[in-house]
C-alpha cells in the first residue's frame, strides 16, 4: 500500500555541498586566500565563486551606505532563564562567544541606507553560537520590524542560522511565534520584508520570520532546511538527493524567489527597495 | 529550589497584577488561575520528576486527539485534505459541538498499533498537514468558529520529501495564519509538544499543557546527540532544559496546566477528558467576548513578549 | 533533464470505473432492475451497492423534508446568443432536452429544509445536454446563492455535469467566474456551501462554485476531475491510473473531505447544516 | 450581419447610457470607448477572418509575455514558485515599475524553442502555476499593488499529474482570489485564452483582448472533435463558437479590444507593446481612483451580469 503522501524524492545531479576545511581555503576548488584577499571579494571565492560565511558587520557594510548605518538595540544580552549546564554552563558558552565574535549576539540590526534607499537591517551572524536564535535574537529581529514599521521602511533580513538556541530551552521555540507576530505587526504597518537567506538557514530560522519575506532571495549553494542533512540520513536511512536541502533545489521545488550571487546582492534588493518603496504604491 | 520557583511565580503574579491590560475581568480571572496554580506547586519538579513527564507524554496508552474528540464532542465531522497534494493522516480537522458552541478542531495524531502508526506517520506531520490545518483555520475564520487546537508531535519530520515540500515555510506560515485570526484559538498539549512540528499550531491565545505532558525546543535525544554527542544522555538533557508543564508555566510559556488523573492520562481517558474539556471551556469562556481585533492584538502582543534578556 | 513539476504519477489496484450499459443494468455487478426498484433504493444497486445517476427531482425528494421545496427560478430559459449550428441547431437540442427531461434546464433551485434545518438547494440533472453549464445554469446558482444569503441559511449544491455548454461559446466559460463570485458574496454574507459532487463532476462546474464548498464530499466511485479520462489518455498517450480521477483519487490526494455513500448523506447534511447553523456560532 | 452586430453594440451603449452607475466619470470614459471601438468595426468579422485569428493568436512569433515585459516594465524582478511544490515555467509572475507605478503582473508564457516550450509545457500551466499566481495575488493586495495579467494559454493541462494535484480546484480558487481582491486588476488576452486555464486569471475589472487573439470556452479541435466528431473541423467550430475578440465584445464578455499592428502583433513586436502599454496604462488610471471595497464590489457585479437568458 502506497503512503497517502507523495513521498518520492526527486534526485539530480550536481556537484557535492561543501564539505569542512580550513576557513580560507574554498571547499571547492581549495584555493587559499588570505583575509583582505576575500574581503575585497566579499568573501566569495575569486577562482570558482564559492560563497565563504559572511561576518554580519562585513555583510552590513557590504551593503548599506557609507555612514548610513546606526545600529539598535546593541547593548542586549542573554539571560540564563534555565541555568542551563550541559558539558559547559551556558554564560560560559555565551562569553566565549562574545569574546570571539565581538558581537553581543548573532544578530546585528540598526538604521541604514542602500543606494539612498532607506530600510531597516536585521543581519545575522554565524560565527555567534552557530547563529543560533534565543531571546536577544528573538528580541532584536522584533524590534527592527517596530523600527521598519514606525519609519515607514522595508526590513532586509539577512539570515545565517542553525537554529533555535538549545540553552534557552522553549523559550527559544517562543522565538519562532514571537519573530512570526513581529512580521505580521511589520506587514500591517504596510511595510515589506526582504528576506536573504545565506548559509546555513536551518530550523526554528527558516520555519519562523525567513520564510515570510514578501521575497525570499538565497545565495548559491547556501542550506536552506528545517532538518539539515545529516539528521535526515541517520533518522531516516533515506538515500538523500546530492543537492539535499540546498538553495538550488529549495527554487525548483518553489520555495525562494531567486538565487542571486553575492556581488549581484546590492543591485537586487536595492531594485526592491525601489519597487517597495513609497513612490512605489 | 522550591523556594526558588515560587518566588518566580510569585514574582509573575505581581507583575500580571501591575499591568494596565485592557478587560479587567480576564485579567483577574488569569490571576486566579495562577493563583491556583501556584497552590498547587508545591516544589519544582526534581530530574526524576521531568523524565516521568518524558515517559507519560510517550506513554503508548496515553489518549490521542481522537480519543477526546470522542468524548468531548457532539455532531463531529472529520474533514480531510490540504486541497493541493495529500491528506496527511498525522494531522486530524474536523468540525464538532463542543459545550454548545460549533468549534473547529485541529490535532496531531499517533497510531495506536503498528499499522495505524505507520499510516499516521508516528504523529509527524509532513508540510500538507500544517497546510490541512491551515485551511481549517480559514475555515473557523470565515465562519466564526473558535479554533482548538491539540499538540501531540514528536517533531516536524526529519524526511526528504518533507524538506523538498517545504516543511520550514509551512511552518512559518502556519504560525502566521493563526496570528491573523480574528476567532478564539486556545492550544492544549496533550502529549509531546515538538519542536517547530508543535509551534505550527499552537500560536494561540490560550496554550494549555496537560500536566504530564512536554513541550520541547528539541527532543531529549536530540539535545544529548548534539550537546553530550550521546543520544542516551536523554535523561541529563531534559533535566537541562526543562520541558515538563510547571518550568513551562513558571517561565510564562503557558498559561495553566490541565490536572491529569493520579497516574497519567491513560489510567483513566474519560476522567482525563473531563478535565481537558473543562479547561478548553473555561478558556473559550473567557475569549469569546473579546473582539476580533482585540484578541489578535493581545495574541501577538503576548508571544511577542515572551524571552529573557537583559 | 527531470521537469521543474513533479509529474510522477501515483498509481493505485482498483476496480475499473464503470462502463456503459442499459440505464438500469447495474454497470459493475450486471444486476438489472426495474426503474421502481431503484427509486427505491435511492438508485444504489441493492446488490453491489453501485451508484447511478440520479435525476434532480429525485434527489431532492430525497432529502428534502416532504413538502418544504419551493422551487426558484423555474421559468428562466436558455437562448441562442451565437445563433449556434453544430449538426443542428442549438435550439433544438434545448427543446429536444427540455422534453426529455421535463426539465427547462440543467439545474434546479430552490428553498428546502433538511430534517427540519432550512437551506437552499442548487441540484443539477445531467440528463439534461450532460448538466452543461450554460447563462441558465450559472444564473440560477448565481440567484440560489442570493436566495440562501437573504434568507440566512446555507446552500446545498449536488452536481452532475460534463462541463460548460459549448453551444453558449464564451458566455458558457463567464459562468464560471459568475458562480464563483456568486459564492464569494455567500461567503461575505455568513453562509457556508456545502458541495456534494456527484457522477460526474467535471470541467468548468468542478473549476468553479462546486470547488468552494467548505465542505465538499462526493458519491463513491463518482468522476470528478477537469479533463476526462478519454482526453487525457488521447492528448498525453499517459497510462492512466486505475482510479483516474474518481472521488477515491480525490480523497486521497486532499481534493475533498470525505466519500458519502447515497444513503447516509442526508443524514451527513443534516448535521453540516446543524453545526453551521444558527446555534452552531 | 454586419447592421446586426452594430446594432446590438448599439444596444449595448445605449444600455450603458441608462444605467446609474456610481462615478460618472469612469462610466462616460467608457462610453467613449465603447464608441471608438464601434466605430472601428465596420462589420463582423467573417468566418475566414475568425479563423485567420485563431491562427495570429498562435502565430510562432506572436510575443509572448516576457516580451512585453521587456518593452514595458523598468525595474522588472521577476518571482519564482508557489511556495509548495513547484515553480511552474509555464506562468511568470514577478513585480514591476510600470508607468511610474508598481506594478504585480501574472502571465502565462509559452516557451520559442522546442527547449523552451518543453520547459514551459507549451504554456499550459499545471495547478502549481495557479497557486504561484495566487501568491502574487496575495503580494499585490499586501502592498497594494495593481495586478496585470497577461493571457495566453492553450487550455488547462490534460494530463494525470495535473488532475491529481488538483487542477479543477485550482482554478476555481484562483477565481475566487481574485473576486476578493480590493486592488484594480486589469487582464488582457494576448494569444490564446483557453477555457478554464484563462479564466483562473482573468477576473479582473477590465478585461481587455488584443484584435488577434482568441478568448475560448474550448479549443476549436475540441469542439469539432465533440460536436463534429472531427478535429479537422475545426474551422467550422471556430465559426460557429466565436472566439474573436469583436464577438466577445459584443457578447459583453470584454471591455475593449486593443489594436495590434498591421499584419498581426508578431509583425512589429514594439509597436504591438506600444499600443499593449497605452491600454493597461488607460485601463489603470480608470480604476485607481476606485476605492477597494467598490472595486470588489463592481467587479463581481460585473461577472454575475454575465450570461444571455429570457
Ligand atoms: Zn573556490
Ligand atoms: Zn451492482
Amino acid at each position: 500500500m502506497s503512503s497517502r503522501i507523495d513521498v518520492s524524492i526527486e534526485h539530480r545531479n550536481v556537484p557535492e555541498p561543501p564539505g569542512k576545511k580550513h576557513p580560507n581555503t574554498c571547499p571547492a576548488c581549495d584555493s587559499h586566500y588570505r583575509d583582505d584577499e576575500l574581503e575585497a571579494a566579499l568573501w566569495v571565492c575569486p577562482h570558482c565563486g564559492h560563497h565563504f560565511t559572511m561576518r554580519a558587520r562585513t555583510r552590513i557594510a557590504s551593503l548599506a551606505d557609507e555612514g548610513s548605518f546606526s545600529e539598535e538595540a546593541a547593548d542586549l544580552r542573554s539571560e540564563d532563564p534555565l541555568d542551563f549546564f550541559d558539558l559547559r554552563p551556558y554564560t560560559e558558552r555565551l562569553a566565549e562567544a562574545e569574546m570571539k565574535t565581538g558581537l553581543g549576539e548573532a544578530m546585528v540590526i540598526g538604521q541604514a541606507a542602500i543606494d539612498g534607499n532607506g530600510c531597516e537591517l536585521a543581519v545575522m551572524d554565524f560565527s555567534f553560537m552557530g547563529g543560533s536564535m534565543g531571546s536577544v535574537v528573538g528580541e532584536k529581529f522584533s524590534r527592527a520590524c517596530d523600527s521598519a514599521a514606525q519609519r515607514g521602511v522595508p526590513l532586509v533580513s539577512i539570515t545565517a542560522s542553525g537554529g533555535a538556541r538549545m540553552q534557552e530551552g522553549i523559550l527559544s521555540l517562543m522565538q519562532l511565534p514571537k519573530t512570526v507576530c513581529a512580521v505580521e505587526d511589520l506587514h500591517d504597518a504596510g511595510q515589506p520584508m526582504i528576506s536573504v537567506m545565506t548559509h546555513p538557514t536551518t530550523a526554528g530560522v527558516l520555519a519562523s520570520f525567513a520564510s515570510l519575506g514578501d521575497v525570499i532571495v538565497a545565495e548559491p549553494g547556501a542550506l536552506l532546511a528545517f532538518t539539515g542533512p545529516r539528521v535526515v540520513q541517520q533518522t531516516t536511512r533515506e538515500k538523500l538527493p546530492e543537492d539535499f536541502g540546498l538553495a538550488e533545489q529549495n527554487l525548483r521545488f518553489g520555495h525562494i524567489d531567486a538565487i542571486v550571487p553575492r556581488p549581484e546582492l546590492r543591485a537586487y534588493v536595492t531594485r526592491l527597495l525601489r519597487l517597495f518603496g513609497p513612490n512605489g504604491d | 529550589m522550591a523556594t526558588d520557583h515560587e518566588l518566580r511565580l510569585r514574582e509573575r503574579l505581581t507583575r500580571l497584577r501591575g499591568l494596565n491590560l485592557l478587560g479587567g475581568t480576564r485579567l483577574s480571572a488569569e490571576l486566579e488561575k495562577l493563583q491556583r496554580q501556584l497552590e498547587r506547586i508545591q516544589a519544582a519538579p526534581t530530574d526524576e520528576e521531568i523524565w516521568r513527564s518524558v515517559e507519560l507524554a510517550r506513554h503508548q496508552d496515553r489518549p490521542y486527539t481522537l480519543d477526546y474528540v470522542e468524548r468531548l464532542f457532539e455532531d463531529w465531522v472529520e474533514l480531510h485534505g490540504d486541497r493541493g497534494r495529500a491528506d496527511d493522516a498525522a494531522v486530524v480537522v474536523g468540525i464538532g459541538r463542543f459545550e454548545g458552541r460549533t468549534v473547529a478542531l485541529i490535532g496531531n495524531q499517533k497510531g495506536r498499533d503498528i499499522k495505524e502508526r505507520t499510516k499516521r506517520n508516528f504523529g509527524m506531520a509532513y508540510p500538507e498537514g500544517y497546510r490541512k490545518a491551515m485551511r481549517l483555520m480559514e475555515l473557523a475564520e470565515r465562519h466564526g468558529f473558535p479554533l482548538l487546537s491539540l499538540v501531540d508531535i514528536p517533531g516536524a519530520y526529519p524526511g526528504v520529501a518533507a524538506e523538498q515540500h517545504g516543511q520550514g515555510g509551512a511552518i512559518a506560515r502556519s504560525q502566521a495564519l493563526m496570528s491573523r485570526l480574528g476567532v478564539p484559538i486556545v492550544t492544549c498539549v496533550i502529549g509531546e509538544g515538538g519542536s517547530g512540528g508543535a509551534i505550527a499550531t499552537a500560536l494561540a491565545d490560550r496554550v494549555l499543557m496537560q500536566a504530564n505532558s512536554i513541550y520541547t525546543v528539541i527532543s531529549p535525544e536530540g539535545c544529548a546527540a548534539i550537546l553530550w554527542r550521546d543520544a542516551a544522555e536523554a535523561k541529563k538533557a531534559a533535566a537541562a532544559f526543562k520541558p515538563d508543564a510547571v518550568h513551562c508555566l513558571e517561565l510564562g510559556v503557558i498559561d495553566s496546566i490541565v490536572p491529569e488523573p493520579e497516574g497519567g492520562a491513560h489510567t483513566d481517558p474519560d476522567e482525563a477528558a473531563r478535565l481537558l474539556g473543562e479547561a478548553l471551556r473555561d478558556a473559550l469562556d473567557e475569549l469569546e467576548p473579546i473582539p476580533a481585533d482585540e484578541l489578535k492584538r493581545t495574541r501577538r502582543a503576548k508571544f511577542r513578549s515572551l524571552g529573557v534578556y537583559a
